[in-house]
């Protein structure tokens, strides 16, 4: 235990340091991943619900918020830039660019009406409202394609017209953009919560009231780190669609929104690196369970799922990260 | 012994990864180098995609038993061009997301030559797409719906199932021919498959046999009481209600067909039934149906197929080969049979030699990928469902009434193309992007 | 793990107004609808009463309710050879119950001291766990469950046609709602959990065993979801995520009729219920998204709900 | 010019009036503490000033300009600071962090570290900055407490029991905090406390809450002086009344104890709250456990029936030790509370609360039928109430039901934790001689009281407590007839 103690208090010591070794790792990944069995589709799944969860981290994390409705967001924003990439043939950037802006509005919506809620009432009613827009992208078959899903989400170059243009089409390559992706949304998030802004966050799970009593606007502060939790939500949800080239309503279900709770707590909340790892792990997880845990030939990821999740609940609150963490 | 060996591998695997270190572990999963053929030859690697676990698990395990067959056979044979068949199964349930991910894993992890299998339309239609932005001959034999081969088609998709537009057709006018019914009231379940089944009969008992629909109620999925759509059918008293659901919606509408004893002032068919649903409809079965193979069918080659399976796979007394076994089999045989042709694993030519190559079915008539959308024509069965308390086997099921010439029963060119066909992609694309 | 199990062997019902067109409101179909609709709804408030009583006196928002009522379901046709169905009315509930025990007094009761999320969590992680153990005994196909030969068929009065099971199932759960309203209302161990919703500590003082009576009344919870189990199966099938198709409606009862309410769940169940299978008949893709409206207009209206205890949870 | 000015501000819960028509003004610079029994409803008028509560009525002038109705982070931003009666921090940030973060709101990056400094150098937490605040001691935490209410450039500060659950010693040092934030810092500062001691050092007035309306106001010694005060500490019985005159003898020889304290510890959280407490309650006797708020009397209380379980120390019950027990086990050997406040269930009717303990009890209907009625001999006022929801009952009747629940089953030893607070004389009167005679049904009370007169009246010994210890235990006759003594004890 002494031994990543130590490792863990020099990472700790410098954030630059963190962040190098971090985006090295990132880097490096699709070259180190089949030696545990994987592949370039895992690592880019993986790398994909790391930012899904560090989002999320924001807020269930540093803000104290559960949410269980986040894969709503997750979904809407894939759903839309597929819709605008297949319909109107626009630069994927720009694709991305408006499912994100679309989730995110629904976020203020959604935000402003049940923000004031609080704890398991604030989980149930997300759940609810994730549950809304699952039922619209799997029955709205004219629109959305249905329980058939969306197909044909273009995935050829990214770029700016006349700047420059880089095929993604090939997966290796798809994996670096997607690593750019999380290296610069890991430096907004570490920004984020060393600011005052995430600052505040941290008083607010802490003490509520004390917050508002010291003059911090206590729901606005909730809403805003709900709103940007959803645009990391978001952000993953639109690669996840050019990854799969494809959305189906799954994406939006509760139990999706499970998973990034699972994904966070494993990892460590309110921890940077626990929510990355906890994606890691899990997704690869659930891959391994499902290539070597047969049982009669039948997978149960979710029952391996659930146990580990099970312990953790119970036995380590902290996650792995946490685990390693020096108690104070 | 060998599933007890994995298990222990893989928790004492996974309790690492929990403790954030996996690499040892699948480090020595990963030195075994899975794939790698007994003697020099590389082997052909088939990736095959079935729902092993979820509701359809049963047809999709039967599905993998055939497949598995027609592998053993050519195996014992000595392979194929010399090279071993190797099959890596893979367990999808209806979740298409989930399909396409264990497509990818397949493509890019195990390096598979050929994709196959999958059952439900969403799941074929997703792993499609797929299969295609990789250039990866995919064999599909699961899905019924149209959209695989008209508005969803690609060059890289062959679709061995009969589509619902054949199996319509060939119901709808055997039943118009036969019981000659002209009345009709549609019970459909309210999704495209129930839709296109729907448009398809009414084109036949109305437009070529100048019926009428009297009445139409669309269901939504997993409907459990057609009391009120019964009823509404029964004032009307048409000479057939025709029930345009799957599954369990199917089982539910036909037996409450006879519990309100309907039977005795109406027909009752549809255009798709099969053992799962017999096994739920248990002794109320009743009405034609739209078939794609019975195990009763007298040509040599289904003979043959059956014996085959019944020695492989029969588990208990009144068990009996399903039409997804048929299919399964008939799929991977035509795939080897291609790959011999063209002496080459590679996508063009074993296209090229796929389409239009005219093959025994197994049926009367020889089958045949079409060329203009890769739908598998072949004979249509039309089967009349009975259980009575004297049934014997499985095969009992149903007894066969008929067939229909697959060209008189699947949509031409035209009729695909007003339907929304989609013109498949030029050959040269298939020389990967 | 799907939000739905379909049975399709196509695509997701049709967004168009072709149903809307076919629209045929007949009297005797709104009745036999109104019906449907009442069964489906007293299923929902079943569901919702257990899940509503723990909420109120507990704190705690059971995910596993929905796998609780799923393994009413499967006892039912475990056991139904053995003893028909009409003991296992009682019979799984009592097995189910002593379940429902046994989780509350091993793992919830541990977390009580910690936030209230984490026993959200904790029911979660058992629902994804009970959920494949109920794959692993009984596999993934469903069972298609037929109505004892007794309330097979329909009944003819005058007006137009009735399911006799569903009206058998409304009056089954009329009763068995009755049964928990008297004994909340009427007993000892009632008050003392009206009580214990109120003021815990001072029940405390009283000198009751407060852990005592929430193992109970969680037990209670799971009895009720594997009562609604065992009268579903006839009518909504028998597969292993029917618990997961169910908990979403029953949450959104909850939330509609208010936290921790007895009559707003009833209220909140029946609405739910017919509101769906009208909405099934005039345009049946709506059927499932039209719930989840109703509950933002509720909100809108009433942020605590048709009848929510007030500061329960806010 | 006023910093502060109140008119008529009413606060209601219910039919409760917290707050009722307090007219408020204070002076730039000045110093001014505010006092009343329990229920008085100071703290209530703090969150009001504070906007965590909306006033019922009236207005709230903060340099002339209305502040009612906003909300906190509003309010504190005009420049009210606040710190809270239960310690209220950022508990697993660091101390530095604590200050820090609110600063920001009101200062540039560096303005904001070198006010954390200047801060944590007032409350003197300077050589504690980077220890997680759950780490501290309870008075660094109190003090924490201070430091974040002064991150808000407050012109106001109130302090809500600055010193509540501290050592002496401790006091004394916060009381210093408070004298320099005043002379040096030049804050207008509100002041809750208990500690009459603090309160007349440091203040330059006093305003006297009770009921929740304002019954005095002035420097120190007019306080000291006036009748009103002495009222209201008194319970509105007039002084002349003669002690003992109607208590009966008892047979009190035989001495048996029911109850024994040996040195109780106990804590809230860090704070500790019970030091070395130790007393005795005979069988059949009446005790008093004086002592001002704050003074550590409900947790006694609390620690005897295992609510707050004592730390070390020793409790027995007859033959059998007790601490450490949970609750419901404590109170089924026949220990009873009627808690502060009554706590009547309010969903419940009349006759519901009553028979609430009997559940699980294996109680005859018999033994419970006479047990009720026998209530309602006590109390017929209550008989035409049976169906009445607790919630539409009278402070009295809910105080006589209280009563009653608390001596449902074999009860044997009863404590009544401030059974005359909120009432009206009259009530308390009555209440009393109620008590006198379930006393003779052979029920041992022990009553917990600020109303010491009503206390005294009832008592065969009387224990007073003041900052978590025993300071006296004797005779009523005696404390009473010791005017310097019950004054510093009972403030009175």
């Amino acid at each position: 235990m002494s031994a990543p103690r130590v490792w863990f208090e020099t990472i700790k010591t410098n954030a630059y340091f963190q962040l190098t070794i971090l985006s090295i790792i990132v880097l490096l990944w699709p070259y180190i991943i089949p030696f545990i069995g994987g592949y370039d589709g895992l690592a880019i799944e993986m790398v994909i619900f790391a930012i899904f969860a560090m989002g999320f981290n924001i807020l269930l994390g540093y803000t104290g918020i559960l949410s269980f409705g986040h894969a709503a967001f997750f979904g809407l924003a894939g759903y839309s830039m597929g819709l605008i990439l297949i319909h109107l043939k626009i630069p994927i950037l720009l694709g991305m660019l408006f499912g994100i802006a679309l989730a995110t509005v629904t976020a203020i919506l959604i935000g402003f009406l049940i923000i004031r809620k609080t704890g398991i009432y604030f989980a149930m009613l997300t759940i609810a409202f994730g549950q809304m827009f699952f039922f619209i992208a799997s029955r709205w078959k004219d629109f959305t394609g249905g329980e058939d899903g969306l197909t044909g989400i273009p995935r050829n170059v990214i770029g700016i017209p006349g700047l420059f243009s880089i095929s993604i089409f090939e997966s290796r390559r798809f994996y670096y953009f997607i690593a750019v992706v999380f290296i610069i949304a890991a430096i907004v998030k570490y920004k984020l919560i060393h600011s005052h802004f995430g600052q505040v966050l941290k008083t607010i799970r802490e003490n509520e009231t004390r917050a508002q009593m010291v003059g911090y606007n206590v729901q606005r502060y909730k809403l805003l780190s709900f709103i940007i939790s959803s645009i990391y939500a978001a952000v993953a949800g639109t690669l996840y669609g050019l990854f799969l080239n494809y959305m189906f309503p799954q994406t939006l279900d509760w139990i999706r929104s499970g998973d990034v709770v699972i994904m966070t707590l494993v990892g460590g909340m309110g921890t940077f690196f626990g929510p990355i790892i906890g994606a890691g792990v899990i997704v690869a997880l659930r891959v391994l369970i499902s290539i070597y845990a047969k049982i009669k030939g039948m997978v149960y990821w979710q029952f391996f799922m659930g146990i580990i999740f099970l312990a953790f609940v119970l036995f380590f609150p902290k996650g792995i990260w946490g685990f390693f963490q020096k108690r104070e | 012994m060998k599933k007890k060996l994995i298990k222990k591998v893989s928790r004492r695997d996974f309790l690492k990864v929990v403790g954030a270190t996996g690499a040892a572990m699948t480090l020595e999963q990963f030195l075994k180098a899975p794939y790698v053929g007994a003697a020099g030859k590389p082997p052909i690697l088939l990736g095959n995609i079935e729902p092993l676990s979820g509701p359809y698990a049963d047809s999709g395990r039967d599905e993998f038993q055939g497949a598995k067959l027609a592998n053993d056979e050519y195996n014992q044979k000595g392979g194929v061009l010399g090279r071993e068949i190797k099959m890596i199964s893979e367990d999808a349930p209806s979740n298409p997301g989930i399909g396409v991910q264990k497509a990818k894993k397949l493509v890019e992890r195990d390096k598979v030559d050929f994709l196959t299998g999958t059952l439900t339309s969403s799941v074929t239609i997703a792993v499609a797409d797929y299969a295609w932005s990789q250039r990866k001959l995919f064999v599909a034999f699961g899905s019924h719906s149209d959209d695989t081969t008209m508005s969803k088609s690609h060059r890289t998709t062959f679709r061995t199932t009969i589509q619902n537009w054949a199996l319509s057709t060939a119901c709808a006018s055997w039943i118009a021919k036969n019981w000659n019914v002209r009345k009709v009231y549609n019970i459909t379940a309210d999704y495209t498959w129930g839709h296109t089944a729907r448009e398809s009969m009414n084109r036949v008992i109305v437009k070529k046999f100048g019926g009428v629909e009297l009445g139409n109620d669309f269901t939504p999925l997993g409907t459990t009481d057609f009391s009120a759509q019964l009823l509404k059918a029964r004032g009307l008293k048409p000479d057939c209600l025709i029930v345009n659901c799957y599954g369990a919606d199917q089982i539910n509408c036909v037996k409450q067909f006879k519990e309100f004893g309907l039977e005795k002032e109406m027909k009752l068919a549809g255009p798709l039934s099969g053992t799962p649903m017999m096994k739920g409809i248990g002794t109320a079965a009743a009405g034609a149906w739209g078939l794609s193979w019975h195990g009763t069918i007298d040509t040599p080659g289904s003979k043959k197929l059956y014996a085959a399976l019944m020695k492989a796979y029969q588990t208990y007394k009144e068990w009996r080969p399903s039409y997804r076994h048929y299919l399964g089999y008939i799929s991977h045989t035509q795939l080897f049979e291609a790959i011999k042709r063209a002496k080459t694993t590679d996508i063009i030519p074993v296209v090229q030699t796929l389409e239009d190559y005219r093959f025994d079915g197994l049926k009367w008539n020889r089958s045949y990928w079409r060329a203009f959308d890769h739908q598998n024509v072949q004979d249509v069965l039309v089967g009349l469902a009975k259980r009575d308390e004297n049934w014997k086997s499985e095969d009992d099921y149903f007894q066969i009434l008929g067939h229909m010439k697959g060209d008189d029963a699947f949509p031409n060119y035209e009729e695909w193309k007003t339907n929304g066909g989609r013109e498949l992609e030029p050959y040269d694309m298939l020389k990967k992007a | 793990m799907e939000g739905i199990c379909s049975f399709d062997d196509g695509t997701g019902p049709f967004f168009s107004w072709r149903s809307v067109m076919h629209l045929n409101l007949t009297f005797p179909v709104i009745i036999t609808q109104l019906v449907n609709g009442f069964a489906l709804g007293m299923l929902f408030t079943l569901m919702a009463v257990g899940l509503t009583i723990i909420l109120g006196l507990m704190r705690v928002i059971n995910f596993a309710h929905g796998v609780l009522y799923a393994l009413g379901a499967y006892t039912l046709i475990t056991l139904q050879k053995i003893f028909g169905f009409w003991p296992i009315l009682a019979i799984a509930p009592a097995c189910v119950g002593i379940l429902g025990l046994a989780i509350e007094a091993s793992m919830i009761r541990p977390l009580y001291k910690r936030d209230p999320l984490y026993t959200l969590l904790l029911t979660f992680g058992l629902a994804l766990v009970i959920e494949d153990v109920i794959r692993l005994i009984w596999g993934d196909v469903p069972y298609p469950m037929a109505a004892p030969q007794v309330l097979s068929g329909v009944v003819n009065i005058g007006v137009a046609y009735f399911s006799k099971y569903r009206i058998f199932v409304i009056l089954f759960t009329t009763v068995v709602l009755f049964g928990v309203w008297l004994l909340l209302e009427k007993t000892q161990l009632g008050k003392t959990i009206l009580a214990g919703t109120f003021d815990r500590e001072m029940v405390v003082i009283l000198g009751i065993k407060i852990d005592l009576l929430f193992t109970l009344v969680f037990g209670i919870g799971a009895g009720l979801a594997a009562v609604a189990g065992v009268l579903a199966s006839p009518i909504r099938g028998i597969f292993p995520p029917m618990g997961i198709d169910i908990i979403m409606p029953s949450f959104v009862v909850v939330i509609i009729g208010g936290m921790g309410s007895f009559w707003g769940a009833v209220i909140g169940g029946l609405l739910v219920g017919i509101v769906k299978s009208f909405t099934v008949e005039i345009y049946s893709p709506m059927a499932d998204v039209i719930v989840y409206f109703l509950l933002a207009i509720v909100l809108l209206i009433r942020p605590r709900g048709i009848s929510g205890i007030e500061g329960l949870l806010e | 010019m006023e910093v502060l000015e109140t008119k008529e501000l009413c606060k209601n819960f219910g039919s409760l009036e917290a707050v009722h028509r307090v007219g408020f003004k204070l002076e730039k610079g000045e110093l001014r503490s505010i006092i009343g029994p329990n229920g008085a409803g100071k703290t209530t008028f703090f969150n009001v000033l504070t906007g965590m509560l909306a006033p019922s009525s009236g207005d709230i002038l903060f340099k002339g300009e209305s502040i009612a109705g906003l909300p906190p982070h509003q309010v504190a931003k005009k420049g009210i600071g606040r710190s809270f009666q239960i310690t209220s921090i950022f508990p697993q940030l660091t101390v530095y962090e604590n200050i820090l973060i609110p600063s920001m709101l009101y200062y540039s990056k560096n303005g904001a570290v070198n006010r954390t400094w200047e801060i944590l150098e007032d409350v003197d937490l300077k050589d504690k900055a980077n220890v997680i605040a759950a780490n501290l001691s309870h008075g660094d935490q109190r003090h924490l407490d201070i430091g974040i209410a002064l991150t808000t450039k407050p012109e106001l500060l109130l302090l809500d029991e600055p010193t509540s659950g501290m050592p002496p010693e401790e006091s004394i040092r916060t009381v210093k905090l408070i004298q320099r934030l005043k002379s040096e810092r030049g804050y207008t500062i509100i002041l809750i406390e208990h500690k009459m001691d603090i309160v007349l050092s440091v203040s330059d007035r006093i305003t006297v809450l009770s009921l929740g309306e304002k019954i005095a106001e002035g420097t120190p010694s007019e306080i000291q002086a006036s009748d009103e005060v002495q009222k209201a500490y008194l319970g509105g019985l007039d002084k002349e009344y003669k002690m003992g005159n109607n208590r009966q003898k008892k047979l009190a020889g035989n001495g048996q104890e029911i109850l024994k304290l040996e040195k109780v510890n106990s804590f809230y959280g860090e704070s500790h709250v019970l030091r070395d407490v130790s007393m005795k309650v005979g069988e059949g006797e009446i005790v008093a456990l004086l002592g001002r708020n704050g003074a550590g009397k409900t947790t006694t209380l609390r620690t005897i029936l295992g609510l707050t379980p004592a730390r070390s120390g020793s409790i027995h019950f007859g033959k059998d030790r007790i601490e450490g027990l949970p609750p419901e086990t404590v109170a089924n050997k026949g220990i009873s509370l009627v808690p502060a406040g009554r706590r009547i269930f309010a969903n419940l009717d009349l006759m519901e609360n009553l028979e609430l303990p009997f559940f699980m009890k294996g109680i005859d209907s018999k033994q419970k039928r006479s047990q009720i009625e026998q209530i309602f001999n006590y109390f017929p006022g209550l008989v035409e109430r049976k169906a009445h929801k607790g919630n539409r009952l009278s402070g009295g009747e809910q105080q006589m039901l209280a009563i009653g629940r608390a001596l449902m089953g074999n009860v044997k030893f009863m404590m009544l934790d401030e059974p005359s607070q909120g009432l009206a004389p009259m009530i308390v009167k009555h209440l009393a001689e109620i008590v006198q005679e379930i006393n003779k049904e052979g029920v041992t009370i022990l009553l917990v009281e600020q109303n010491a007169l009503m206390a005294l009246e009832l008592a065969d010994r009387v224990y007073v407590m003041d900052k978590g210890e025993i300071v006296y235990e004797g005779r009523p006759e005696d404390l009473w007839a010791n005017r310097k003594l019950s004054q510093a004890l009972l403030g009175v």
